[in-house]
């Protein structure tokens, strides 16, 4: 596996960039995430159709880019580069690789086109009360009534679950785990926003109650639906490593140009060794990112390995970088202020979100037989 | 200060049930009695007579409140936000300050009338505090000065400021530091909240726009400012670094041993509760440690015979605190991502104590201060290799320069 | 408890530091590790009889000097600030404990003076080939034979086990877990060394073919044997302490003296910061050993808390203690001629025996209901 | 070098061939083979002609090792203590080396008769080894050298060293140091070998007492030494910067594995296996990363494009190496307190791989090392910081400083 990008893909992220650098800066980041859905529809529209972001991976045929994995990969890095509010990672990383994994063609044709067009939201809920990342977990038991389904229950942190326009969710039949598509605005669907400790990522509680919902799938999709949470970490790990990228930058430029004692404090070894410390990490996070990214695309059998080695190490290496950003601003990185907080409360929260370090380390030893 | 006179507890004692027998804190409001203790020399009772004090030994400050509390249902202990005025204004203004400051401010420090802070540091200079750039120019019988202080607690609640300001940028950064006492209430004085990680604002920024100081009010001679401030630091620095909890675990490994008992337990597979507990266990050790190195500090202080195991608190606690509400957060798992409090801007000096749960992911974000405040970590290890270990310093740029020819950001 | 040594105390500590000055420097030390038996005879005559150390914690009425734990950790930490050779945890510590926890009174009568004396060097065996030193994995059967026993099978990792005089050995009978007496010199005992990672501790392995063997205690020892074992943890950590010491002190001496680019190396922050960390960590360990010794002095019901609390961290704040001053030393402290790797060898060594930090960790857990 | 001449991979099979057909390496000694393999060329092909070369592009080398390959089951590889010779001391003394040196030594080199070795480091200079103090004082048409050196391979095997030496005192350190060609077996040259903490001897010491080197074995002027030395060291830091293994799971972490699945069961609780499996799957990760991060680097390189990505594999290498083979010893816990291999003294370069275990052991020791050697951990974060990330250098007391009037311990 040659983990370089080809020049179109170097262009890819050369757009990007330039467009979050214009339309995401810290400031827009810091009036969006205080948005009640938790990001501008401006933008997101702009995403979507200046430069068909929403729909990156939706094939062609639905009226999507078709573009592959790395350059998904190119998006999130660029994206966690800037702390982007958007609900990207729900709708067009997420509910799309469901849709494409596991749901029926009526479904995928209704609505993948509109995904790509930014107009519909959509996101996947599956995690339950305990908050656990495994499917095995998910308890939430579907009823059938008529000819369609009921559901009842409970579903947590759903990403941008408030706003989305439609909740593929996941529950039980006799068959096995299934995926149901629920309206945003069905009856008996009662949504509240959490209070989460990352200010520009939202998160949901959804309670169900007798709701009615449409199957989509076909069969037991727990195998499907792995593939469908090894694609997420993946995208959230690229995106980790753009985070981790601007603090390092951040902290290298500050020690730069902050001066004690006369002297840059990056002269001082304690804070130019953290760096270099931390750049090692960043690297290192990088081939994990784009292994896991490239595994995605052009090795289907070490998906998940590469996704659990990528969540593991870089889930710690942004974290590691946040709180060291922090520690080299000094008071500064920890005013309400500097932007550092931003990332670090990111970090936190990525980390945790859909399995932490330990819990996909434990799957990578399973997986490689330790 | 000389030498303290003798004084038996028994007459201490005596002394303060005869001040309970003129005014008992039952049936007076805090800001009364306060005085009353203040008037029979039994705020400060190692000040001199006259000054709150009675001149005998500070060890005999708790026999006071030791008998008050045997008599009175209701103590007026120090009130929190005159801890600064209390502990480090009023020793810096019974040595520097003039007959009448001393007379006037010393009683509204102790009844808590009066509200003081300490202004020394600024954005420019953090670590390098005494390369601060705060000016103070002469005019007349005056001082003006412009600038910007930060990191002042309780400043938007003070009449009185402890301020550092430069006024000789032509020697050395250490020798044109002057030392004032600053009606905060003067013309020209911004207080503004500086607002945390949490949303709070413990903190503020203090902002000087032609802010006028008479001369009588500079503490010590001019250009003598950092000797004034060191003792102050000095204080505080010890202040932070704490002790940790007196008693076995007590304090934040009580709270993380609660969230791991109450843990999700279907949330964490059997090895990842293995290696769970491995850090509980870790951290269970290093707090223990924290605590016990303490009272073997105390203990050989008390001795005459303090090691290093005195020096190291700071730097442990900031780290083993970090790691310990970091765990915190991991063990509440998809918990950690809520954050119940919520980041309104505020300015308060309360935490969320309303659960553990709640608690620990304040702390969590709290805790990332611990290895800056005071004292950053990189710092304290500067020091300890120094000055604990006699290890050589580094070549200094900013040595025999003047203030004004040193590069600063 | 009030963690401070008394003056009669520091006395004590001094004489030991001077005598361990005098006869156990760095030459002797190499001297003393290559001979057969691992330690030189005359100098532990010598710490018997100058300055009573063998028989430090045997009572007065044995013949000892009937000191307490706060004097044995002293003299192990002075032990370990040296490196001296001699079966001081073996016969001193381990086997006096024993003696003094399980043995009945014949046995104590006939074994401490002549421990004490330093003309009987005892040890204890109970790991067995497993290399597992929990009490619950000893499997030795001890057979009843006329009115003795016989004992068959393999004992592993007992310390100087070739040179001891007596070796008391745990088995099991009906009872539980008992204690046994077997002579060096019995039949069938064969006994090796082991080419050991450390070179200043030996140990050895040790077969039994229908050896005879003389029970020593009376009904089952479980719980004996447990606070033995703590009591030398306990005493192993204090050694730990006193080699952490002295590893931070080299490393701050060469650190002081060493110029590379005209400037002492303990003047650059990479070299002074991790001598201010070792700093904390050892003294850390210091009361974390001390206190274990205290409890083991004053607080019984604290002993197996602070004994895996202890072993725990100490056995990592001398390894990291160890590597460091290596890495400090640069290519020297990695030479065979430079003491640095001695240390390291027996950081290393002291970590593994009687369980290693993770062990005691998962102990400590256990005890305070984690 | 200038520009290489094109040749195609068939021609240069074809040389190869016909080099093949004059003499098989199955019907001849390695030193005889070798010899004619320099005759033809197809030594170091990118050397000019006549001094082992075709003086085309080096990628052509593994064309004719391939092409060799294909037509003989033996195949003479470069000598493990030729390897100093044949990749730094030939491009040296074809650069700097007398027309009558290079013809001499070059096939002398290539063909294994002699070892060369490199002396660079010295006791007190370490990480600075540009303040290297062995002197060379000219005498007529000779120097003479007092000194000493360290870390030097293979030169108890040498003919030819490699020697850098202070030839002028009073100058900047870099500027007053030169280059020689020492012939090994020179009067009052004294190598002595170096244990270490293993009990082996990879290295040397050389002691030189007077020895007295001709004038024409200078390489470069003198006074720049430095310049002709800084080419080899580079060379050096990117060998032992290694790649690691390029197969996925291969290397160090297989072995770790192994002794991992082979492990005393009963030895850990399930709790202690599950904090150790965690270990170990944190250790496949970092092997992995490093693994692929290489490959990215080479990827990088090739599409013209190199970033950071290859700077960081030395340090993250050396911290990851040592880490996994302390994990190793804990995993065989009891077990790791017995060293079968012994300590006796030897001067061997051979690792004890009779089994896993012992291996695993031998590196617990061995790996520590890789923190220094080839650039100490602290270094390469300095190089890292400076180079790499753009930070500033720290105040330098060394420079422009006469060397004679730099400290030095």
């Amino acid at each position: 596996m040659n983990l370089t990008f080809t020049e179109e893909q170097d262009e890819l992220r050369a757009t990007v960039r330039q467009f979050f650098a214009d339309k995401s800066d810290e400031q827009a980041v810091r009036a969006h995430m205080n948005l009640p859905s938790g990001y501008d529809g401006d933008l997101w529209t702009q995403m979507a159709e200046q430069i068909g972001l929403a729909g990156l991976i939706v094939p062609e045929e639905h009226g999507g880019a078709g573009f592959g994995y790395k350059e998904l990969c190119i998006v999130m890095e660029e994206m966690g580069r800037v702390l982007a509010c958007a609900p990207y990672l729900a709708t067009s990383v997420t509910a799309t690789n469901a849709l494409l994994q596991c749901a029926d063609e009526a479904t995928r044709n209704s609505l993948l086109p509109s995904i790509a067009t930014g107009e519909t939201i959509a996101t996947l809920a599956y995690v339950e009360s305990s908050g656990c990342w495994d499917l095995s977990e998910v308890n939430m038991r579907a009823q059938s009534k008529d000819d369609g389904w009921l559901l009842d229950g409970e579903k947590g942190w759903v990403l941008d679950g408030v706003a989305a326009d439609v909740i593929l969710v996941v529950a039980r039949t006799e068959t096995g785990l299934e995926v149901f598509r629920v309206e945003g605005d069905a009856e008996g669907l009662t949504r509240s926003d959490l209070p989460t400790l990352d200010l520009t990522r939202k998160l949901a509680k959804l309670s169900f109650a007798s709701t009615p919902a449409t199957k989509i799938s076909e069969g037991d999709q727990s195998e499907a639906l792995e593939r469908v949470l090894a694609l997420t970490v993946v995208a959230l790990a690229a995106e980790q490593v753009g985070g981790a990228q601007a603090c390092l930058d951040m902290a290298v430029e500050y020690a730069s140009t902050r001066l004690q004692f006369g002297r840059p404090i990056g002269s001082y070894q304690a804070i130019k060794h953290k760096c270099a410390d931390m750049l090692v990490e960043v690297e290192f996070a990088k081939t994990a990112a784009y292994h896991a990214c490239f595994s995605a695309a052009d090795e289907p059998g070490e998906l998940l390995e590469a996704a659990s080695l990528a969540k593991a190490y870089c889930s710690e290496v942004y974290f590691h970088a946040a709180a060291e950003n922090i520690q080299i601003h000094g008071g500064m990185g920890f005013t309400w202020e500097h932007p550092a907080h931003l990332y670090f409360k990111r970090a936190k929260a990525s980390a945790l979100l859909f399995g932490d370090a330990a819990h996909h380390r434990e799957a990578l030893a399973t997986i490689v037989g330790l | 200060m000389s030498e303290y006179r003798s004084m038996s507890e028994d007459e201490v004692r005596e002394r303060t049930r005869a001040l309970l027998e003129k005014i008992h804190p039952e049936k007076s409001d805090s800001v009364t009695f306060r005085r009353a203790q203040y008037d029979e020399g039994l705020a400060w009772i190692h000040f001199p007579e006259g000054y709150g004090g009675l001149n005998v030994s500070p060890k005999m400050n708790v026999v006071v409140l030791d008998e008050i509390s045997k008599h009175s249902s209701v103590v007026y202990n120090d009130p929190p936000a005159g801890l600064i005025g209390i502990g480090m204004g009023a020793p810096v203004l019974l040595t520097y300050g003039s007959e009448e400051l001393k007379k006037t401010l010393l009683p509204r420090i102790f009844s808590g009338e009066d509200i003081w802070c300490q202004m020394f540091s600024e954005p420019s200079a953090g670590s390098d505090v005494a390369g601060l750039a705060t000016r103070a120019v002469r005019d007349g019988d005056e001082w003006v000065v412009n600038g910007q202080k930060v990191w002042t607690t309780v400043a938007h609640l003070s009449k009185w400021g402890m301020l550092v300001a430069r006024t000789n940028p032509d020697v050395p950064k250490h020798d044109g530091l002057s030392y004032f006492l600053l009606d905060m209430e003067s013309p020209g004085v911004d207080v503004r909240p500086l607002y945390q990680i949490t949303g709070e604002a413990e903190f503020n920024e203090v902002f000087f726009n032609d802010v006028r100081i008479p001369h009588e009010y500079m503490f010590g001679k001019e250009g003598q400012g950092w000797r004034v401030a060191i003792t102050t630091l000095m204080n505080e620095r010890v202040a932070i670094g704490g002790a940790g909890p007196r008693k076995k675990g007590g304090g934040s490994i009580s709270q993380l041993m609660k969230l791991w008992s109450e843990r999700e337990k279907q949330n964490l597979s059997p090895g990842q509760e293995a290696v769970m507990r491995d850090r509980v266990s870790r951290l269970y050790i290093e707090t223990e440690l924290l605590r016990l190195t303490a009272q073997r500090a105390r203990a050989a202080q008390k001795a005459g015979n303090p090691g290093p195991e005195g020096s190291v608190a700071k730097l442990a606690q900031a780290d083993i605190n970090k790691r310990l509400w970091e765990t915190a957060v991991d063990i509440l798992g998809s918990k950690g991502l809520s954050f119940e409090a919520g980041y309104e801007l505020r300015q308060s000096a309360g935490v969320d104590a309303s659960s553990t749960e709640a608690f620990a992911k304040y702390q969590f974000l709290r805790s990332r201060a611990n290895s800056i405040e005071g004292g950053t970590s990189e710092i304290m290890r500067n020091i300890l290799g120094e000055r604990v270990l006699g290890l050589p310093g580094e070549p200094r740029v900013d040595k025999d320069v003047a203030w004004k020819d040193v590069p600063r950001s």
